[in-house]
């Protein structure tokens, strides 16, 4: 089962960030954009952890009875990836925002409509 | 060498997951109901937090589960309330956005092929610094939990660099909603304007739901308790100040959703949020220039103590700390941003 | 064993999905996406047991705690339309 | 007696597995939204309650199976809150149940 399919976990991880790519490049509405955007970052995630993990090893907290570990160093990357990537999707919402009460639109067309030519 | 668990049942699991989050993510993108697409990518989240301990990955589990139940959700929402829920129906043709992300996707799935298979533990990734750290973590820091060590002292440098994205982005969303200054509370008039009598009195939208009111009150304690559980253990287990802060951010959330933002405001005033956001980042630094007065590198945590190891542990505590201070206020903060700005009056604009 | 308590949670969690993804009203999916919450507890623990480290339950017993915040979240949303405090004239000095 | 434990934590997870199963198949079949809540508090109570115990058999008297209590306390009380609120604000927001099609409450409708 394991020679079946080996790189099962990269072929999701590329649909994932297809499917976000397509949000942020074909949907018009900016917080569509920005989910869009999302979920392109969680299959960055993805594309850390998996290859971090070893089948048959188990999570790198060490305690005696186990002498295989998962590779640590990637979950420490992606740990603090996830907290800034909120922050940084609460500034885009942000700016969603205020763009929203100066054109009282969050549809790109209609935005570039309201600026003329 | 001693394996657990079963491979076969792991790979199942994540082949179910990975389809579920496929299937979630589509859904994500087809809806037009933007309200449903919230809903969805909280979904979405939790397959993510399960699958990534499903891949032994215990601490980015915890932190995808502590951001994906409740800020995010909370935040997108606050958005949607602030402009519309509906996606107008896009008038570009979809056909080339679609053919590039075909020929994306095709470039990197013929990409993936130069890649190790997954799970293997010959891979290069696997043979660089990883057994360096797993055999010297627990020597050197004290601390079986090998990812907060590398975080808090290994990777120092590196996560100091992530608090100060937080708190930039933290105060970005402040100076883009709030002003810092003009609807934080810190001041509510300018001078010389006339007093604008009373303090409007919110109309209190959750409060007449007596159930909620109560199990929310029992509830709140054991949020915070628990957030510290995770704050203070996050050296043993999964956790750490990460995932602390958003827990604990979140559980002030919960009490201004149920009993009106001004009551959380008294909870946690704006002006202790602004003062919290960058105390976290200079703890952290802080700390770093301790241990260069000290006589040691900078962030090098051993000098901070008369046995090195007790130092690291000590430094990755007061670090950890630092992180916890910043995330919490800078969730807490950015909370407070989106809910004060002045919803869309009236109905929905179609 | 484990395993199929396992599968059966996922099979259970892929109709919830379904209903989350075909509604029809708004509270169809808000109360599949909250047993979705439900069932992403057992997971978690049932996914502790499989790959042999049960003593990370801590992750599933914040998702337990953090769940409702979100459903209220959303339950105050379709109330209001929004999450901020509907305050008359609104805060000062807004554009 | 490990025999005993083995034999009851197996059907223990098979029964809550069952009544996940149960659960899920009523949320998508049932008609309305006061129908499937019926179909969730069974995944919230039976589902997790025995999927718990049965998880607590096999790990016997630990930390593990303190955490498991306080998840199922947890649960029972967070679970029916969220679905109280929900029932009321589908009512509040006007969704009929479906029982009101039954003949003589036509009327109201």
């Amino acid at each position: 089962m394991t020679d079946l399919l080996p790189h099962f976990n990269h072929w999701v991880t590329v649909i994932l960030m297809v499917v976000g790519l397509y949000a942020v490049v074909a949907r018009g509405n900016m917080v569509k954009k920005l989910v869009g955007l999302a979920i392109f970052q969680t299959s960055v995630y993805l594309l850390y952890i998996s290859p971090g993990k070893i089948l048959g090893g188990t999570a790198p907290i060490l305690s005696e009875a186990y002498t295989v570990y998962s590779n640590p160093l990637p979950h420490v990357l992606i740990l603090t990836a996830i907290v800034v990537g909120i922050a940084t999707l609460a500034l885009g919402l942000a700016l969603v925002v205020r763009i929203n009460e100066a054109y009282g639109s969050i549809e790109e067309d209609e935005v570039h409509e309201a600026d003329g030519p | 060498m001693t394996t657990v668990g079963s491979p076969e049942i792991e790979l199942l699991l994540n082949a179910i997951l990975l389809l579920l989050m496929v299937v979630a993510a589509i859904g994500v993108i087809r809806l037009r109901n933007l309200f449903a697409v919230v809903l969805l990518s909280g979904v979405y989240s939790f397959l993510m937090a399960t699958l990534m301990v499903a891949l032994d990955a215990v601490d980015v589990g915890m932190t995808e589960a502590a951001v994906g139940a409740g800020m995010s959700v909370v935040l997108l929402l606050s958005v949607l309330g602030l402009t519309r829920t509906r996606e107008a129906p896009t008038r570009r043709r979809p056909i080339v956005p679609l053919i590039i992300s075909v020929v994306v996707g095709i470039a990197l799935v013929h990409g993936t092929m130069d890649l190790p298979p997954f799970g293997d533990p010959n891979a290069p990734a696997q043979r660089h610094v990883a057994p360096e750290y797993l055999a010297r973590a627990q020597v050197e820091t004290g601390a079986p939990n090998v990812v907060t060590a590398v975080l808090a002292s290994y990777r120092g440098y590196d996560t100091l660099g992530e608090v100060a994205v937080i708190f930039t982005g933290g105060i970005g969303v402040l100076v883009l909603l709030a002003g810092l200054g003009r609807y934080t509370g810190l001041r509510t008039r300018p001078p010389g304007a006339p007093d604008p009598g009373p303090e409007p009195k919110p109309v209190p939208l959750m409060e007449e739901t007596v159930v909620l009111r109560v199990a929310v009150k029992l509830l709140l304690p054991l949020i915070l308790v628990f957030a510290m559980y995770v704050q203070f253990h996050g050296d043993f287990g999964p956790g750490g100040g990460f995932q602390a802060g958003v827990a604990a951010a979140t559980a002030i959330i919960l009490y201004g959703l149920i009993f009106g933002i001004p009551a959380a405001r008294r909870v946690a005033p704006m002006r202790v949020v602004l003062f919290m956001i960058p105390l976290g980042v200079l703890i952290f630094a802080g700390t770093g220039v301790a241990s260069l007065l000290l006589g040691g590198n900078y962030l090098d945590y051993s000098v901070l103590s008369s046995v090195p190891r007790s130092g690291q542990h000590l430094g990755i505590l007061v670090v950890e700390f630092g992180v916890f201070v910043t995330v919490s206020s800078t969730m807490l903060g950015i909370f407070y941003a989106f809910a004060s700005r002045p919803p869309r009056d009236g109905p929905e604009p179609s | 064993m484990f395993a199929v308590a396992l599968f059966a949670v996922l099979v259970a969690l892929g109709l919830a999905i379904a209903r989350a993804l075909s509604g029809p009203t708004v509270f169809d999916r808000v109360l599949a996406v909250n047993s979705t919450g439900t069932l992403a507890v057992v997971l978690l623990a049932l996914t502790g047991f499989v790959v042999g480290r049960p003593e990370f339950l801590d992750i599933a017993i914040l998702y337990v705690l953090l769940n409702i915040v979100g459903t209220i979240a959303v339950l105050r949303f379709v109330r209001a339309g929004h999450l901020g405090d509907p305050i008359e004239g609104g805060p000062e000095g807004a554009p | 007696m490990d025999g005993v434990l083995e034999v009851a934590s197996w059907i223990t997870l098979i029964l809550g597995g069952a009544f996940c199963v149960v659960g899920g198949i009523g949320m998508w079949r049932l008609p309305d939204v006061f129908a499937r809540l019926h179909a969730a508090s069974l995944i919230d109570s039976l589902g997790i309650g025995f999927l718990a115990l049965g998880m607590a058999l096999q790990a016997g008297l630990s930390l593990v199976t303190l955490k498991l209590v306080f998840i199922v306390l947890l649960v029972g009380l967070t679970s029916p809150v969220a679905t109280h609120a929900l029932a009321q604000a589908a009512m509040h927001a006007g969704v009929k149940p479906r029982a009101i099609e039954s003949p003589g409450a036509e009327e109201d409708a």
